[in-house]
Parts: C-alpha cells; sequence; structure tokens
C-alpha cells in the first residue's frame, strides 16, 4: 500500500512542476483532466463533512473513475478516500445545497467526511487536504491540484428554510385566528348534520318514554376527544333536559365523572329544570375496557335505552358496544376521532361524526375562541395545502416545477 | 334455577380441565416442573378469558383484573430496572455515594424533575409537578413543530406534485396519480369547515366521503383479519402447546 | 325469515370456533405468494452484507403477540441466516420479555452469541426523545443493555455511534410508532427503514409506503406468512393462513346472507322511513 | 405563589418549545449537543411518569373498595397480581433490585404465563364478536355504508389465499383498493390530523392551551 502511494506522490510532485497539464494529454491514457477542483466547508451541517466540487471532463466514461485523495498535510501522506465512476455525483445530486438549475450537471460533487479516515484524532478543527485525479483500471492520472477546507458547523440549515417558513406563518396564523375569534365569537363554521341526528334521536326517545345513553370513550380528561366529548355532554343535556327525558352517563374514569356530572347539573340549570337532575344518572360503570363493555351493555339491554350516543376515543370495544345497542333497537350516533374504530361505528350506527368532525362540533357547540380559532387557522393550512397540491400537479405536469422545488424537503 | 345451571357448568368446565391436565401429568404428556406448569396455567387463563364468550362471570372478571395489575406491575418493574436504573442510579446515585467513579452531576436536573413529577400524587405540592410536565409537553410541542411539517406535510405532499404524465407511465398508472390527488383534496375538503358543502364544494365532499368510505372498508377488512389472526394464534396455543393435537 | 336474524350470538360464535379448530386440524395447502411490500423488506435485507447493523424495534406487548411475534422470529431467522448483526429494543414496556425471548431463541438455533452477534438494549421511555437520543448518541440512550452490560463494550456495536449508522432499522409495531421511528428517526437521522405492523394499523401506513418513508411493509400475520415463505421455513403464520381463509369466507358469507335476509324481509324500507 | 404554580410552567413550556423548535434549524454541533442533552433529561423524566400511572390505577380501584362500588370485589385482584409481580420483581431471584436483573427468575415466569395468554387472548375475544356483529349487525343501510362493506369483502378475499384461488382479479383488486383510494383517504386523513397536531402544539407553546397543567390556580 505504501508503495503506489510513494509512487503517485512522485509523480504528481513531477506533474505540479509542469505548468501545462491543465487538460494536458497525459501519459499513456488520453484523458482530458477536469478543472476547477475546489474544496470547502459543507453549508448546512454541523461541521462533520467536506465539499468537493470540480468541472466535468469530456473524457469521462462508464470504465474511468475518479479518485480523491486526503490528507492531514500539505505534503502528504495520501490516503486514497473514494474511488467512484466518473458519470456519477454531480452536484444536481444535492439541490439542497446546490438548488435545481439545469446546468448543475456540468460538476461533479462529492460530500466526504474526513475525520472518519483518521480514527482516533479527532481534531475538531483540523484542515485536511485533497486531490483528485482520474482512473482507468490500474492505470491512474492524477489531476495535480491540492485543495484544502476546514469543516466547520453551521447556524443555520438553508435547505430547512420552507420548513422554518411554514413554522412561523403557521403559529402566526393560529394565534392572529384564536385572537380573531375572542373578538368574534360567531365565526362561521358550517353546519355539522351530525348534531342534528343527536337532535333527532333524543326526539325519538322521548316519544317512546325511554331514556337515552351517553357512552364516553375510554381516554381520561386530558385528550381532547374526551374535551370534545365533554362540550357535546353538555349540548346533549340542554335538549334532554327541556325534552324532559332522562340521561344516562357512563364512563370509566373518575375525572371524567366528576367533569360529567359538573357539565349535566350546569345544562339543566340551564335549561330551568334543575330539580330534574339526579347525579346517580351519570356513574362511573367499571375502570377496564371489558368490565365496562358488561357494564354498558347491561345498561342497554336493561333499561331498553332508545337513543345511543358513543363521543370520544374509543378502542376495541367500540364494536361490541355499538353492536349491543344495536341488537336492542336503539337509534346510534357515534362520534370519535379514533379511526381504527371508525368503520364499526359506521356499519353500526345511524350517524356518525368522523375524525375532525367531532372537534368542529365541539368548537361549534361550545364557540370556545381556542377551539374555533384553531379550527380555523387548520381549515386555511387545509386550503393552502389544496392549492399547492392542485396548481403544483397541474405546473408540474406542464415540465414547470417551481412550486414542486419550493415545497421539496430536505 | 338458572343460578344453579351456570353453578354446575362452571364446576363441570373446572373438573373436565383439572382431569385433562393431570391425566397429561399421568401420562407423561407434561412434566412436573416449571414450565410445563406455566403451560397449564396459561391454558387455563386462555380457556378463563374465553368463558366470557358464554356469559360474563366471576371467573372472567378475576383473571381480567389480575391481568391488569400483573401488566402493571410487570411495566414498573421493567421501568425500574431497564430505564431509572441504568439511566440515573447507575450513573448518579451510586457513584455518589461510593466514589468509585465521578457521578454525572448533569442527571440531577432531570433527577428533581422527575421528583417533582411525583409531587402530583400530594395534595399540598402538586403544583411542583406541573414543571417537570411543562418540561415535557414544551420538548414535545417543539421537536413536533418542525419534524412534523417535514415528515407528515411536506414529505406527504411530494408524491403528488409530480407530473401527472410525463411519458414514462402507463396509463394506468397516471389515472391512479390522478385518482390519488383527487381522493386527497376531496378528502382534505370534506374536514373543511369554514364553507358550508354546497355547490361545487358539495361536490367534492361528497366524492371525499366515497374515499374514506372505501378506506374503511379497507381498514375494516384488515381488523377482521387481524383478530381472527389472534384468535388462531391462541387456538394454536391450546392445540400444540397445551393439547399436543397439532403439530 | 327474521327470525333467522335474531338468533343468539353463542351460536355464532361456535361456528367461529369450529371453523378455526377444524381448519387447523385438516392438513391443505394454501399457496401464499408474496407482495411487493414484504418482498422489499426483504430483499433490502438480502442485498446487506455479512456484520451489518439492523435494528429490530419490537414496539408491540402480548395483546398484539400472535400476529408480529410469528413476523419477529421470521425475521430473525433471515438476518442471523444472513450474520448480520441485530440489535433489539422495544418502547413499549410490556413488549420486553417477548421481545427477548424472541432474539435469544433464534440465536441460540444459529450458535449466534449475545453482545457479539447481537445486542438486546430492552425497554426504555421516552418514545419521540429516546429516538432522537439514539440519533444523536447511541450509548447514552442506551448506557446498558438489557443484561447490564456496557453498551460501549460490547462488540457487536462497534462501528456504530448512532441510528445514522445503521444499515436497516425495522419497527414491528402495535401502535403509532411507526410514525414517530420516521418522523424523529428516519427523516431527521437518514437510515433506511421497513415496517411490520398488526393488521388493524395496515391500511394507515400506506402514504407511508408510497412516499418511500418507509421501503416495506408487512401487515398481521398474512405479511408474517409471507415472509416466512420467502424465507423458505414454514411456521405459525403459513399454519395460520387455512383457518384465516376460512375464517374470512365465514365472516363474508354471515355478511351476504344477513344482509340479504335483511333486504327480503323489508329491513331496507324501514330504515328508510325511519330517517 | 401564583408565579411558581402557573407562571413559571407556561415559562417553562414557551422556553422549551421555542428552543427545541429552533434547534431544528441549526446544525451546528452545540445545538446537536443541547438536543441530546434534553432528550435524554426527557427520556428519564419519562420513566417516573410510570409511576404516576401506577399511583392513578391504584387510586381507582382502592376508591371503588372504598365506596364498595358494584364489582368492587374484584379490584383486590388488580391489587392483588400487581403486589406478586412487584414482590418477585424486587426479590429479582434473590440478588435484590438494586443489582442487574436477573433471567429466569419467578418475575418473567409470571409474565410469560400470566400476561403474556392474558394479553393475548383478551383481544382475540373480538373475533367472535366480529363474526356476530357480521351476522347481526353489518347492514348495507346506506350507499356509503354499502360502499364500504364492498370494499371491505374485497379486501377480505383478497388478502388470504382463497381470494386468488376464487379469481386471479380478486388480489389485484384488494392491491388497488389499498394502494389508490384508501392510500389517498388516509393521506388526507394525515395531512389534517398532522396539522391538527402542529396547531395543538404551537398553542401549549403560547400557553393557549393549558389541559397538562391540571385542574387548580
Amino acid at each position: 500500500m505504501r508503495l503506489p502511494l510513494l509512487l503517485l506522490s512522485t509523480l504528481l510532485t513531477v506533474l505540479s512542476c509542469n505548468p501545462c497539464n491543465h487538460g494536458a494529454l497525459a501519459q499513456g491514457l488520453e484523458l482530458i483532466l477536469p478543472e476547477g477542483f475546489k474544496a470547502f466547508d459543507t453549508p448546512n451541517d454541523s461541521g462533520e463533512t467536506i465539499s468537493l466540487t470540480w468541472k466535468v471532463s469530456p473524457s469521462e466514461s462508464t470504465d474511468i473513475d475518479y479518485i480523491i485523495y486526503l490528507s492531514p498535510s500539505t505534503d502528504g501522506p495520501w490516503q486514497e478516500a473514494v474511488r467512484f465512476r466518473s458519470d456519477t455525483h454531480y452536484k444536481s445530486d444535492a439541490p439542497e445545497l446546490f438548488g435545481f438549475r439545469k446546468k448543475l450537471r456540468n460538476s461533479h460533487f462529492l460530500r466526504i467526511e474526513p475525520r472518519r479516515y483518521f480514527p482516533g484524532k479527532e481534531n475538531k478543527k483540523a484542515v485536511y487536504y485533497f486531490k483528485l485525479a482520474m482512473a482507468r483500471g490500474e492505470e491512474v492520472v492524477p489531476q495535480g491540484e491540492v485543495v484544502s477546507a476546514r469543516a466547520k458547523g453551521n447556524w443555520f440549515d438553508l435547505s430547512k428554510l420552507n420548513n422554518l417558513i411554514i413554522m412561523v406563518s403557521f403559529s402566526g396564523i393560529v394565534l392572529f385566528f384564536i385572537a380573531h375569534a375572542r373578538r368574534f365569537p360567531h365565526l362561521f363554521v358550517r353546519r355539522i348534520s351530525g348534531l342534528d341526528a343527536v337532535d333527532e334521536a333524543l326526539g325519538r326517545a322521548t316519544e317512546m318514554g325511554r331514556p337515552a345513553l351517553f357512552v364516553h370513550g375510554l381516554t381520561g380528561m386530558g385528550s381532547i376527544s374526551t374535551m370534545a366529548a365533554v362540550n357535546i355532554l353538555g349540548r346533549i343535556a340542554r335538549k334532554v333536559a327541556e325534552y324532559d327525558t332522562i340521561l344516562k352517563v357512563v364512563n370509566n374514569d373518575p375525572i371524567v365523572l366528576s367533569v360529567s356530572q359538573e357539565v349535566v347539573k350546569e345544562s339543566y340549570l340551564e335549561a330551568g329544570r334543575p330539580d330534574a337532575y339526579n347525579q346517580d344518572n351519570v356513574v362511573l360503570v367499571a375502570s377496564e375496557q371489558f368490565p365496562y363493555v358488561v357494564a354498558v351493555g347491561g345498561i342497554m339491554t336493561r333499561e331498553r335505552t332508545a337513543a345511543n350516543f358513543f363521543v370520544g376515543f374509543f378502542y376495541a370495544e367500540s364494536l361490541i358496544l355499538a353492536e349491543t345497542g344495536a341488537a336492542t333497537g336503539a337509534i346510534q350516533v357515534a362520534a370519535t376521532d379514533s379511526y381504527t374504530q371508525l368503520p364499526f361505528f359506521i356499519t353500526t350506527c345511524d350517524y356518525t361524526l368522523m375524525g375532525e368532525e367531532l372537534y368542529a362540533a365541539s368548537a361549534y357547540l361550545s364557540r370556545e375562541p381556542m377551539l374555533l380559532g384553531s379550527l380555523r387557522a387548520q381549515d386555511l393550512g387545509k386550503a393552502i395545502i389544496i392549492l399547492v397540491l392542485f396548481f403544483g400537479t397541474i405546473l408540474a405536469s406542464f415540465g414547470i416545477e417551481f412550486i414542486t422545488q419550493v415545497f421539496r424537503a430536505f | 334455577m338458572r343460578k344453579d345451571r351456570d353453578f354446575w357448568i362452571l364446576v363441570g368446565t373446572l373438573a373436565l380441565f383439572g382431569a385433562v391436565n393431570i391425566s397429561f401429568f399421568l401420562v407423561g404428556r407434561l412434566q412436573v416442573n416449571w414450565e410445563d406448569f406455566g403451560i397449564v396455567l396459561a391454558a387455563g387463563i386462555t380457556l378463563t378469558m374465553y368463558s366470557f364468550l358464554y356469559k360474563d362471570n366471576p371467573a372472567f372478571k378475576i383473571a381480567e383484573n389480575m391481568y391488569v395489575g400483573v401488566a402493571l406491575g410487570y411495566t414498573v418493574i421493567i421501568t425500574w430496572f431497564n430505564a431509572l436504573k441504568p439511566d440515573l442510579y447507575d450513573p448518579l446515585l451510586v457513584p455518589l455515594f461510593t466514589w468509585e467513579r465521578t457521578p454525572e452531576y448533569l442527571l440531577f436536573a432531570p433527577m428533581v424533575l422527575g421528583v417533582f413529577m411525583l409531587m402530583r400524587l400530594s395534595t399540598r405540592l402538586a403544583w411542583l409537578s406541573r414543571w417537570p410536565f411543562a418540561f415535557v409537553v414544551g420538548l414535545g410541542a417543539g421537536i413536533t413543530i418542525p419534524n412534523y411539517i417535514h415528515t407528515f406535510v411536506l414529505k406527504q405532499i411530494e408524491p403528488s406534485l409530480r407530473p401527472v404524465f410525463s411519458g414514462g407511465e402507463t396509463v394506468y398508472m397516471s389515472i391512479n396519480t390522478l385518482l390519488i390527488l383527487l381522493g386527497v383534496i376531496s378528502v382534505l375538503i370534506y374536514f373543511f369547515f369554514s364553507t358550508e358543502h354546497k355547490g361545487p364544494i358539495g361536490v367534492v365532499s361528497k366524492i371525499g366521503i366515497w374515499f374514506l368510505m372505501v378506506s374503511f372498508g379497507a381498514s375494516f377488512g384488515y381488523t377482521v383479519m387481524g383478530r381472527m389472526s389472534l384468535l388462531i394464534g391462541r387456538t394454536m396455543f391450546l392445540l400444540k402447546d397445551w393439547l399436543g393435537v397439532v403439530q | 325469515m327474521e327470525r333467522l336474524l335474531r338468533i343468539d350470538r353463542r351460536i355464532i360464535f361456535a361456528f367461529v370456533a369450529v371453523a378455526v379448530i377444524v381448519s387447523l386440524l385438516l392438513e391443505f395447502r394454501l399457496p401464499v405468494p408474496a407482495t411487493p411490500p414484504v418482498e422489499n423488506i426483504f430483499s433490502k435485507i438480502e442485498s446487506l452484507p455479512q456484520g451489518a447493523h439492523l435494528l429490530l424495534a419490537f414496539d408491540y406487548d402480548p395483546s398484539s403477540k400472535e400476529e408480529l411475534q410469528p413476523m419477529a422470529i421470521a425475521l430473525l431467522h433471515h438476518c442471523y441466516q444472513k450474520n448480520l448483526r441485530v440489535i433489539g429494543m422495544t418502547l413499549w414496556p410490556g413488549g420486553t420479555g417477548l421481545a427477548e425471548q424472541a432474539v435469544t431463541q433464534v440465536a441460540s438455533q444459529y450458535g449466534k452469541k449475545n453482545g457479539e452477534d447481537y445486542v438486546f438494549l430492552g425497554y426504555k421511555p421516552g418514545v419521540a426523545s429516546l429516538i432522537i437520543n439514539m440519533g444523536e448518541d447511541l450509548y447514552t440512550a442506551f448506557p446498558k443493555d438489557f443484561y447490564g452490560n456496557d453498551t460501549s463494550t460490547l462488540p457487536a456495536l462497534k462501528g456504530v455511534e448512532s441510528l445514522k449508522d445503521i444499515d436497516y432499522v425495522i419497527d414491528l409495531a402495535a401502535g403509532a410508532t411507526i410514525e414517530t421511528w420516521i418522523a424523529f428517526g428516519k427523516e431527521k437521522y437518514r437510515f433506511e427503514m421497513g415496517a411490520g405492523c398488526t393488521a388493524v394499523i395496515g391500511p394507515d401506513l400506506y402514504p407511508f409506503l408510497d412516499s418511500r418513508q418507509i421501503n416495506g411493509l408487512m401487515a398481521g400475520l398474512k405479511g408474517a406468512a409471507e415472509y416466512e415463505s420467502l424465507v423458505g421455513r414454514k411456521a405459525q403464520a403459513t399454519e395460520g393462513m387455512r383457518p384465516q381463509s376460512v375464517t374470512h369466507v365465514l365472516v363474508i358469507v354471515f355478511i351476504l346472507f344477513s344482509n340479504a335476509v335483511f333486504i327480503l324481509s323489508g329491513g331496507l324500507r324501514t330504515v328508510r322511513r325511519g330517517k | 405563589m401564583t408565579f411558581l404554580k402557573r407562571g413559571v410552567p407556561l415559562g417553562i413550556a414557551f422556553l422549551m418549545g421555542v428552543l427545541m423548535a429552533f434547534q431544528y434549524y441549526v446544525p451546528h454541533e452545540h445545538s446537536k449537543a443541547f438536543l441530546e442533552l434534553m432528550t435524554r433529561w426527557d427520556k428519564i423524566i419519562a420513566g417516573f411518569a410510570v409511576f404516576i400511572g401506577a399511583y392513578s390505577l391504584f387510586h381507582l380501584h382502592y376508591t371503588r373498595i372504598k365506596r364498595r362500588a358494584a364489582g368492587w370485589g374484584y379490584s383486590f385482584f388488580v391489587f392483588v397480581g400487581a403486589f406478586v409481580t412487584i414482590a418477585f420483581g424486587l426479590y429479582n431471584g434473590g440478588e435484590a433490585f438494586w443489582h442487574d436483573k436477573k433471567e429466569g427468575t419467578m418475575f418473567d415466569w409470571i409474565y410469560m404465563n400470566i400476561q403474556v395468554p392474558a394479553g393475548a387472548t383478551i383481544f382475540s375475544i373480538l373475533a367472535f364478536f366480529m363474526a356476530s356483529a357480521a351476522y347481526r349487525t353489518f347492514r348495507a343501510r346506506t350507499v356509503e355504508s354499502t360502499v364500504l362493506l364492498v370494499a371491505a369483502i374485497i379486501v377480505m378475499l383478497g388478502r388470504v389465499p382463497v381470494g386468488a384461488l376464487i379469481s386471479q382479479y380478486i388480489p389485484v383488486a384488494a392491491d388497488w383498493i389499498m394502494g389508490v383510494p384508501n392510500l389517498a383517504a388516509k393521506r388526507g386523513i394525515l395531512l389534517g390530523v398532522s396539522l391538527g397536531a402542529i396547531a395543538t402544539s404551537i398553542k401549549i407553546i403560547f400557553g393557549v392551551e393549558r389541559q397538562y397543567l391540571g385542574g387548580g390556580d
């Protein structure tokens, strides 16, 4: 290994004495050597790599390779770092550094992590020296120039600029709409047809003189789904108090229990029927999944509830709950953001609020600025995504890749 | 009368289960050791769980509650041996008292925050637990924003921002690319709450529902598949490891 | 006619039980051809050189054991056959014992040594934070392996400083961990990633397959069976395809039959009127 | 006091959120070292959360027993299961818990022979309910649920060997459903859900969303 290196370095010294070696025909091999060999710290990184670039040479072909030599000092010892086919590794492979211009195919680009080649000696400030050579099989023709660079850490990753702009502007949008909703609490939210189904179901329960049942999901008070469920529960309880039917509420968590009791009580109060409120109708029936299923199923069959509402985040128990309810002939409305359970609610319930409709319904009912504002901000985000997708695809199909490039993530 | 019948069913099942196992031990299909005793216990628990299918019963409830307890106990112990011990006790607390090597003082901060978190269990100092929660939640929120924008927004719209037809694809592929684009846009419009779903928006959101329904159908099919696989696995355990009727 | 729809559900339960047991007892062969998403994982592992590092995350617990354990075992057989260095870990505390069992039992069949040919790191909490920590420095994330050995001394981890040096990561998931691994691991530290998951979440992962954020996907016992057939080692998952086929047909027959009865007996009209 | 109870946590959340969000754009090694340290701390703190979980479960069952809620007797078995497991875990096969975990102890035996079969079985019960719901409840009531059921049937057939035996087009159709309409809808859902998660994170950082503080002042 030492001998070829020695030979090579002598050869290099000989060649570098020759002022007209650039683009000259080298001995033995008829190769036009590339020009513009440069080394520089790779931008956008933590200081691990150095980038090398050089112009394409006319004599590149599939059987010609490039070799990069690396050394910690100007005069060697040189070490072969990389060897690769001469028609690979272009600047265009790294759009995060050079952009998307067409002429980038005219230059080669290689990113190299010099410290890897000197394990143990990890001097972060070290300057490294590079040399370039062309090779066909065993024959190696050095290009001659020695370039150097030091890898250093960068303070901003320009390739993530689009991400940063999106983050800052979306944050602005969210905060703006929340502030906006504080001033204008009647921000428009489209009619959620599932809420009409709720009224219909309650109406039927009243007609039949049988109770309605509200089933919470299994998550605690910390989850958005449960908070939305509580908002919807408030609305149902008020209607129930107006219609003068009985509402049973079941759940599995002590905090959700006390919040639900509070909400139902308040709704009865608002409807002017505080006397009709009975705390025993809001109960924690079981703490574990299957006992919960059994207890809720028991209530459905025993009390023959006429309307069942499943609201919140459900797991595998959803199927058994909704099936038992359907078997008793109740009208069922589900609202959940657990997408894996939605298919079962859709096929067993009369109406299902899917995913984000749950949040929208909750915002619509509670009129809380935080919910309304963020709903509106997310809508704006969706609208932007829709426009980008639509126009981006059309333009890309006609060969204009501007939008594609702007939204490209690295 | 009914109570009586259930009681005899229980006794009968237990007797049968006992008899099968005793005969297995007698004929030597099962050895008297912890491993084979474990198989009997596991089979017993599996069957107890399935007894729920006949009817909700005390044995099932006991088994489920016990399972919840064991799972919790296992999590606590594993968290100690795998997380708290190697991450905190060994590098910080042990060296602090033995001085065999220098303690990693930087670990004081998470330890203090961790102890603060446990203050949630006290009534007077519960507010201290808000500090570590704020740390965890704030950190989570901070790493979520840019990484989600990158991974779930930019990287997800990238495949759709391709030319629909640039010559390389077949017509079939181009149609699919267009359908995917239509699906994504229409589903996004379905979950758009700032305008009434009327006119062209209404039509597109209707298309969105159809896409959603087909995708829920796919989830439905896969869920049936998954649940059946679980049942098959357990049945295999009973037939193979316990009864030994399948090889 | 409508009485047919109101039969005791226990009769249906019995149908299912009989279908599963009988199809397990009867031996008949069914072909399990591999689909491209599963094949991609197989060929990626095939392409890795000896001694390459493969990280296998067992992010599930006993409730998904019957789907994911066969998958893990089939994968491990392939890895050990190819002499890859397997690094096992889990984000779910309940999965630790199952993961350890899978890693060590399959290893012993190939005479692989713990610490030299494979490592089991065990469980750590933190999920996203843990993944980022591993991406920055594997040894501060896991100072010790599951057995209490100092990870920095383990020969099996030689050449690995962080997730960047892992040649292939496979996450076997029963929850949302694949998304987490993609967002905080794969996209941040640029490694190749494949995934296996329970059937329930399988359809949710197709967007990531399309965006090449995972290069392959095995969903449910079917995915495991396909992998078994690729490795050429038919085991539990392949056996399970017989009852799987039979129960699917049974469920479909149930749906078609009951809907036919429902429509014939005028159920549709009642529903429409009820609306 | 309000400052300590409210101001400090809101400040911590804001500071952590902003630092971690902007850290993403700074590739410098100091920034990376900061990221590593913070995630390492977070991982350790997360380890303490298991005790909170344990406490709330115990508290729940303790309250059930105390109040003699329906079926309170079964709550004892949660304690039995947990204490036996924890006791064997701490005993660690005679080596005590401050040593490394021993393998093949009674603790592992309990896991393998109680937790694994119980956990694996409990969701397999759903297989039966799935079949019974297929028979008794899954109805093509509306056009939408008809589409859902038809897609489900094609996928169910296409994913098992039997499908290919019936018709070679069934697996192809199933693949198409998975790879085109399913993919599109799931991507739409994913985009929406991600925007929601990002918006929630922003609200947490700016102290608009304070659910994590728990109740009280």
